[in-house]
């Protein structure tokens, strides 16, 4: 199997590391080999571009023009994330259809001694590659403890299957990839009609209530299927319907408790990794009674205790923090 | 060396047309005339005049008189594009007894006068034009037209509505017609409709006695379940061969009364004439009132062509018609003529997912309507859900669904507001259930169309103007489970809307028949990217192709609606008349030749004719042009590297003189810049 | 009675052309029965002003070969051809230029520094010749290149052409056979300027390799190939110039399983040899997609010195004609 | 729910004064690759499919609209892109192929440089986040989710408080609370950056 | 026609080879919507574009014109069904041998324009026009080439 650069993204390494950990565990079963790209920055998520459109394209270029720098030979940059994926691949599009702006980013690029031909890389997810470089009968014949039994939706999210710049997925609102990894596994996939419906993005930090209903909508069309889980492939969407879980019902006065897992997670299982080893128990919605309905004991999330330290406390200074949004707002000193 | 430099003895006379002040209004075409008389004398101009408008009867006389009294062997004239007065002028030459072909029309109206404003340099470019024509016209040759019999029969390719009309107006005229038909019966998609718009007459009432006439017409050879294989031959002279499927059954016994089907176990869902909505048997025929009443056995789904076992048809056949080891036929017929009426296929409204057809169940398509809404059809006429019994109490009506959509369908399919709009007639009259109307833009361009809008309004169907975003069953809000419901925006309120619905149908666009691409080849006429044959003309000629001999009628050409399908039917049928009662065509002498002596056998050129003009002698080892065949493209004419071949009416040596011509001015020019 | 006169000369040419013409064996003394040779500087001493001396048409025939590459060429050129009854345009490089003739893809002066400054020539000073040097005993000059080669028909009017590089030794046997049977009346010699000594088809007409319709997938240099002894070359993609090039030789080259290179130049009538093969080869390539069509062709290394080896100062493009026009 | 979330106010029915009909085409200048964004039949079919919509102050489809009608100063004003949630359903639902994402990213940012946003809670959110990767090449959640509720604290006032939520990230998802480490090329980052806002405002 | 003023810009010759079918009826078309273009181009009419003959070309060129425009149907609506692709083939390789000869490719044009094309013919001609007023005029004897030897040896090493 070849080598992949691998930009892991931001959250990998902070709220999604259950993600990491049963990425790293799946693709060593596969033997995909993945060099994580080195010094790669935050691809800017969808904020970036909300403010500066050269800059933000910059930004994301950079880890393509160092990914570039770093191939030796390997030509396909994997993300586990969807935002993140979906940037790289946009920088990429745009860039190459439309040489007046590559050349323009490049120029920023320069500024930093680094440089990108557009084209010269593939970007693509990781559910891509193990459905379509591994292939289902690799995946099928690494299967030990099959998920028998467990109800299953597959929940792809937006911005994998859009706007698909390069048609890699089977369909833009409801493609199978996902729902065939998962059969594969042995679990029983529902017809989930909000495959690809959005989890609220960013929404849950600018438009709480918005974000919350979308959450609802996505957890209880699951729930309407009786779903004992639903698996997720990006920790955007992860987080949102997990972490926020709490207070949609609180918002909504609903009760669910739908475990939001990665598909890695499951994977991981099915190949017999151990469940400490794949991040169980960092979820908020513990997954422990579902999966226990399938014989597998993972650990049970420690409820959260009132730190000593008051949450307010959170690390930055205010004073730092009123001179930081200054800075990024006034365009020029931001980068003084 | 080379042939355009050596003196040409022609006389060759000039004529400028002003054409009013179309070209005189840029072009100084005294100048030019003068000029012309100057200055081409080398190449052979003994006299060059400019008149008003040369194509006037006063304009040709000009031109005769001087053939005659000036001893002129070429003509060249500087007016309007070939294309339009190319024949007058040719014809003006023939009347003073020169050969046709040694006329040369150029055109500096459509390529100089109408398109620049700078006078000095029209009138330069138009003195290059005449010369241009002068070089080339002395190397024309006296040609004469192939004159070819026109077989009187004329085979039209589809037994669809225009199809049918355009073989009884042939028949009618008493000319035989081949009428090829891919299904067991003619009739077409109008066959599966239940009512007609906008005057929601009965479908099969005002089609049914058409297919009778065309079953019992004397001139009229039905081919159904066939299909056309191959076409040889050229306008007047066409050799078809076509397939005849194995229909297992003894025309010649046959009555049609049906016990076969009733006694067959093998029930099939009928994905084709019932939209997948009903079944038939193996043995079937697909309706009623099919012409020809013959069944058909399919034999993919028969027991005993599978299984080898059962033969219940054979068993109770009071006439013993049928007959398993019939075999497909292949047969030849010469005709004349050719229409094709083949048609539409349905857009695949799956392919829109969120839509959900195929996914929830009481999405349907139109067509799938319109058997529902057939008395005749699967369920007899009511309007029920999926379940085949529950009436539904609230309905939506999608528009444009694979059309007007750079996704799928970029064009308008032109049927599927006012398809739309029946419907919602329908659901209302049969079911009294709520109907709403998703839509773009209502159009209603035709005859009692919009009346018919205003009738829909009028009877309480309620309209969404927005594109519908999504057909889903995903309750969000209270009233929505167990329901579908549609997520549109009402653009003209500015808001979103999510509408619960039991039963929600797509009116699905008119697509090119998934082969019509291999189709065109068949016949050598062009599609256009979406797969629509190409007319000769998109205004002024829109049933012929650019293929002489082959018409194109109905949706074959674009979406239209019956009473448009009718027309052109028609229409192509009144134009292949009027071929056939000349009884002889003249084709354009414009053809390639191949010298035998110069030719090597070398076979480059043998790939060169799309027409399969170009044979190659295994035993002379040279190869030939057959002249009727060749349409005289000239591909050949340059892909021969030994020269051997040379192309009437467009010589290397007309084309290289033209271009001498062309130049004459530039290079005086240069030379002046040198000096 | 003197026997009619023989004269043969080389301009800017290799001496092929003499030796084929010797080459004809024992009809080399027909020739020297029926002829008196006057003028012939590879084979015997003779002066220029020997010929000058002549009458005008003393000398029956002039085989010239050679094209015309300075002033020199030219001047016996006109100087011959006032002499000649019958002059003809003798082999490849007066017909149509031939190897020489390449010199006119670039300009005379990158021609002249290629000569004198490339690593094949020692010339530490990077001296150049002088056309004219003063000397004690005075002027001595040498010979001026003309800016582009010239054809023969090019500078003076020719009465038969004969191609060939070299022209065919039995092709040249019986072209003597003719001029000496005309010369005793018992045959008609063909019309002003006509080809003689050759075919009037292509190389394919005598070439016995297997043909087909063709369709190229791939262009390929023929030392890259393995090729089918019995099946024609260009089908299996090596650019032969048999099918634009006029018959005569008995398609040696393609006989001998080499592809033909063009030396008998373009058939009857054509204007411009390289633009047909241009046509022909382009028109059988296997593929709609430009692209690909380009990768195709890239297999065509220099495709303008595969069509006008031999023809290019006859060419369109390339003749002295088009430069003056430009 | 959607009254409660409506951010601005309907527009109002007055007549379109002083119009800016280069503003269409300044869009489309502003947004990479062609955004075909001239080519919008008004069907609707993006303000049906989004997400948010019901939290817009416009449609999509009427901010399209605007921008023919040249109504810049509304356009600018509207919390339309600011809602967007970049789910890209509009987008492969256009049946113009219109970059409806693309464009309102492009709207983002015109409407901040023209200073016209009327709520700044999106774009705080954004420079927040920015500001991080700006300053350490990574992001940086909790921190982010800390910062803004506290910056915005009318909104987290009318939420049940995050403060759980962020703990459990600590303790659960083991997030660490400092800031990230900054990236070896901070430096180059920074140039890049530079640069790039240079040629964007150029 | 007296020779041109220094001052005049250089008023390039093209000559134009269209098809009976398609291009020359966007021609026509263009003419009968009055649009309007540069008077420069020179239109010679064939039947079909797989009729044009690299011959043509040369000759024109060698015959003073500036640029030579090339045009038919699109591919794949070819009035003969497939006769443009020839002419396509064609091109690209006459393209090749007019680089060597020492023409620039830019003063060669493909343009595929069907018989509603009108505009589209009228504005590629200007902009072909154009390109070639900055070629200026085609100067012979500038005319050098470069035959790829390395590549050969390339080959051959291989």
């Amino acid at each position: 199997m070849s080598d992949y650069l691998f930009y892991p993204g931001c959250s990998m390494e902070s709220s999604a590391k259950a993600y990491y950990h049963s990425v790293m565990s799946v693709c060593k079963a596969l033997d995909v080999k993945l060099n994580e790209i080195e010094d790669w920055n935050c691809c800017g998520a969808t904020e970036y571009l909300s403010l500066d459109v050269t800059p933000a394209y910059a930004l994301i270029a950079r880890n393509l023009a160092l990914a570039e720098q770093q191939a030796n030979g390997a030509t396909t940059v994997v993300a586990p994330c969807s935002a993140c994926y979906l940037n790289l691949s946009k920088a990429d599009h745009y860039m190459h259809e439309n040489k007046a702006f590559g050349e323009k980013i490049n120029a920023a690029l320069a500024a930093g001694g680094l440089h990108y031909d557009p084209g010269q890389l593939v970007v693509r997810h990781l559910l891509d590659v193990v459905i379509n470089e591994v292939g289902l009968d690799k995946v099928k014949g690494k299967v030990v403890k099959p998920l028998g039994g467990l109800r299953v939706a597959p929940y792809v999210g937006c911005m994998l299957p859009r706007p698909d710049y390069n048609s890699r997925y089977s369909d833009s609102e409801h493609p199978y990839e996902l729902d065939d990894l998962l059969k594969a596994l042995g679990a029983e996939v529902i017809d989930f009609p909000l495959k690809t419906a959005c989890c609220g993005g960013h929404m849950t930090q600018i438009g709480p209530a918005t974000a919350f209903e979308l959450i609802r909508r996505l957890i209880s069309s699951a729930d309407d299927y009786k779903a004992d889980v639903i698996v997720a492939l990006c920790p955007m969407c992860q987080m949102n319907l997990d972490a926020f879980q709490g207070q949609v019902n609180g918002y909504f006065h609903t009760n669910y408790k739908m475990p939001i897992l990665f598909f890695t997670q499951l994977m991981g299982l099915a190949f017999g990794e151990k469940p400490e080893n794949l991040g169980f128990g960092s979820e908020f919605v513990s997954a422990h009674e579902a999966m226990k309905r399938i014989g597998v004991q993972t650990p049970v999330p420690e409820e959260a205790k009132p730190a000593r330290k008051k949450p307010a406390g959170l690390p930055m200074p205010p004073l730092r923090v009123r001179a930081g949004l200054k800075s990024a707002t006034g365009n020029k000193e931001a980068t003084e | 060396m080379s042939a355009q430099e050596k003196k040409p003895k022609e006389r060759v006379g000039v004529y400028i047309c002003h054409c009013g002040t179309n070209i005189a209004g840029v072009v100084n075409v005294a100048e030019v005339s003068k000029w012309a008389g100057e200055n081409l004398v080398n190449q052979g101009v003994v006299v060059s005049r400019d008149y008003k408008f040369m194509c006037s009867s006063l304009g040709q006389e000009l031109i005769q008189k001087d053939i005659k009294e000036q001893k002129l062997t070429r003509v060249v004239v500087a007016a309007c594009s070939p294309h339009l007065h190319e024949k007058t002028f040719r014809n003006a030459c023939k009347g003073a007894g020169l050969n046709p072909y040694l006329c040369e029309l150029v055109s500096i109206r459509e390529q100089d006068s109408w398109v620049h404003t700078d006078k000095v340099a029209a009138t330069e470019k138009a003195k290059a034009i005449v010369a241009g024509g002068v070089s080339r016209v002395v190397y024309h040759e006296p040609l004469i037209p192939l004159k070819v019999p026109i077989h009187p029969a004329t085979l039209v390719v589809g037994g669809g509505i225009t199809g049918i009309q355009a073989a009884l107006e042939i028949a009618d005229a008493g000319f035989p017609v081949y009428l090829v038909e891919r299904e067991p019966s003619i009739g077409g998609h109008m066959a599966q409709f239940d009512k007609t718009f906008p005057t929601l007459d009965c479908s099969a009432c005002i089609l049914t006695p058409k297919m009778v006439d065309v079953g019992n017409h004397a001139n009229i050879t039905m081919l159904t379940y066939s299909e056309v294989q191959k076409v040889e031959g050229y306008v007047g002279n066409f050799a078809v061969t076509i397939k005849k499927r194995a229909r297992y059954v003894k025309t010649a016994d046959c009555t049609g009364c049906g016990i076969c089907w009733e006694k067959c176990p093998k029930k099939v869902i009928d994905d084709h004439f019932e939209a997948g909505l009903g079944y038939r048997k193996a043995v079937y025929t697909p309706f009623p009132q099919a012409v020809p009443k013959y069944p058909v056995i399919d034999d993919i789904n028969c027991t005993y062509f599978q299984k080898g076992t059962c033969k219940a048809c054979e068993k109770f056949c009071p006439t013993n018609a049928i007959d398993f080891t019939q075999k497909d036929e292949i047969i030849t017929v010469e005709v004349g003529n050719i229409i094709l009426a083949t048609g539409w296929d349905l857009f695949d409204a799956r392919r829109v997912t969120n839509y959900g057809y195929g996914r929830l169940a009481n999405v349907f398509t139109n067509m799938e309507f319109e058997r529902m809404s057939n008395s005749a059809g699967p369920t007899g006429g009511n309007i029920v859900l999926r379940d085949g019994k529950t009436t539904p109490r609230s309905v939506g009506i999608v528009h444009c669904v694979g059309s007007r959509d750079k996704n799928y369908n970029n064009y308008c399919s032109a049927i599927c507001c006012m398809q739309s709009l029946k419907f919602a007639h329908l659901v209302h009259e049969k079911t009294g259930a709520t109907v709403y109307n998703f839509y773009i833009d209502i159009r209603t361009p035709a005859k009692a169309y919009d009346e018919f809008y205003q009738r829909i309004i009028e009877e309480g169907t309620l309209f969404v103007r927005g594109k519908v975003a999504e057909v889903t069953d995903a309750a969000r809000n209270p009233g929505e489970e167990g329901k579908l419901i549609i997520q549109v925006e009402d653009t003209l309120v500015g808001k979103q809307r999510r509408i619960p619905l039991d039963m929600v149908i797509l009116s699905a666009g008119l697509e090119p028949r998934a082969d019509s691409k291999a189709l065109a080849k068949i016949f050598g006429i062009s599609c256009s990217v979406d797969g629509w044959f190409i007319e000769r003309h998109p205004k002024l000629d829109p049933v012929a192709t650019m293929t002489e001999g082959v018409y194109i009628a109905g949706c074959a050409q674009g979406p239209k609606d019956i009473p448009a399908s009718v027309a052109q039917g028609a229409a192509a049928a009144a134009r292949i008349l009027g071929k056939i009662q000349q009884k002889e065509i003249a084709l354009e002498p414009v053809r390639a030749t191949i010298h035998e002596e110069h030719c090597s056998g070398c076979r480059i050129c043998n790939t060169m004719c799309p027409f399969n003009a170009i044979l190659f002698h295994e035993d002379k080892m040279v190869s030939e042009v057959n002249p009727a065949l060749c349409q005289g493209c000239g591909t050949c004419v340059t892909a021969c590297p030994a020269g051997a071949i040379t192309g009437t009416g467009f010589s290397n040596e007309q084309i290289l003189s033209q271009i001498d011509g062309l130049l004459l001015l530039t290079l005086d020019k240069k030379k002046e810049a040198v000096a | 009675m003197s026997k009619p006169k023989f004269a043969m000369y080389w301009a800017a040419s290799c001496g092929g052309c003499e030796i084929a013409v010797l080459n004809i064996h024992e009809k080399i003394l027909d020739v020297d029965a029926a002829f008196d040779v006057v003028f012939w500087p590879v084979a015997m001493d003779a002066k220029y002003k020997d010929v000058e001396a002549m009458q005008d048409g003393e000398i029956t025939l002039c085989l010239f070969n050679g094209g015309m590459r300075n002033n020199e060429n030219e001047h016996i050129a006109k100087l011959l051809r006032k002499k000649s009854k019958i002059m003809v345009s003798f082999g490849s490089c007066a017909c149509e230029g031939c190897i020489p003739g390449l010199a006119n893809f670039s300009s005379i002066k990158d021609v002249v520094d290629t000569a004198f400054t490339t690593i094949t020539t020692d010339n530490p000073d990077n001296l150049r010749p002088q056309t004219s040097y003063t000397m004690p005993e005075g002027i001595i000059t040498i010979p001026t290149l003309n800016p582009m080669l010239k054809t023969l028909d090019q500078v003076v009017d020719v009465d038969y052409y004969m191609p060939g590089c070299p022209p065919e030794s039995h092709q040249i046997a019986a072209v003597v056979d003719l001029v000496i049977a005309a010369l005793n009346g018992k045959a008609e010699l063909p019309p002003k300027g006509a080809t003689i000594g050759a075919g009037n088809s292509t190389v394919c007409d005598e070439c016995p390799r297997k043909r087909h319709e063709k369709s190229i997938k791939a262009f390929g240099r023929i030392q890259l190939i393995h090729a089918d002894p019995d099946l024609c070359l260009l089908e299996q993609g090596i650019p032969c110039n048999g099918p634009a090039t006029r018959s005569g030789c008995n398609s040696r080259c393609p006989v001998a399983g080499a592809q033909c290179i063009g030396c008998y130049g373009p058939a009857e009538g054509v204007v411009d040899y390289g633009a047909r093969l241009i046509a022909a080869f382009a028109s059988v390539i296997d593929s709609d997609k430009p692209e690909e069509i380009d990768r195709i062709l890239d297999g065509l290394v220099d495709p303008a010195g595969q069509f006008y080896r031999f023809n290019l100062a006859g060419s369109l493009l390339r003749s002295s004609k088009s430069a003056q026009k430009g | 729910m959607n009254e409660k979330v409506i951010v601005n106010d309907p527009p109002s029915a007055g007549p379109v004064v002083h119009e800016d009909l280069s503003l269409l085409h300044d869009v489309s200048l502003l947004t990479p690759g062609d955004s075909h964004i001239e080519m919008c039949i008004q069907c609707g079919t993006c303000g049906g499919s989004c997400p948010s919509g019901s939290a817009m102050n416009h449609t999509p489809r009427a901010i399209f609209a605007m921008l023919r009608a040249g109504m810049r100063d509304e356009v600018m004003k509207s919390n339309t892109p600011w809602m967007c949630v970049s789910c890209y359903y509009c987008t492969v639902r256009c049946p113009q192929d219109i970059h409806i994402t693309d464009v309102m990213y492009t709207l983002k940012n015109m409407s901040l440089k023209s200073k016209m946003v009327q709520d700044s809670t999106a774009s705080d959110f954004s420079r927040t986040f920015i500001h991080y990767v700006e300053n350490y090449g990574r992001s940086f959640e909790i921190g982010l989710a800390g910062i803004h509720s506290v910056t915005h604290l009318r909104l987290a006032a009318r939420l049940p408080s995050m403060a759980p939520m962020a703990l459990g990230m600590l303790t659960k998802k083991g997030m660490s609370p400092l800031p990230p480490k900054h990236i070896k090329g901070m430096k180059d980052l920074k140039k890049i950056l530079k640069r790039a806002k240079e040629l964007e405002a150029s | 026609m007296t020779d041109i003023p220094e001052t005049k810009p250089f008023e390039p010759v093209i000559i134009g080879f269209t098809c009976n079918w398609c291009s020359y009826r966007a021609a026509d078309m263009a003419g009968i919507a009055r649009m309007k273009y540069a008077p420069n181009v020179r239109l010679i009419r064939l039947m079909c574009s797989g009729r044009l003959d690299p011959t043509f070309v040369f000759k024109a060129i060698a015959g003073g014109a500036d640029a030579v425009l090339v045009s038919g149907c699109h591919p794949g609506d070819c009035h003969y069904s497939t006769q443009n692709y020839k002419a396509m083939r064609r091109f690209h390789l006459m393209k090749r041998v007019l680089t060597q000869m020492g023409v620039e490719p830019g003063r060669l044009k493909l343009l595929w324009a069907s018989a509603a094309e009108g505009q589209i013919f009228a504005n590629e001609i200007n902009k072909f026009v154009e390109e070639v007023r900055a070629l200026g005029p085609l100067n012979w004897n500038k005319a050098g080439i470069e035959i790829p030897i390395e590549a050969a040896v390339e080959e051959v090493k291989a």
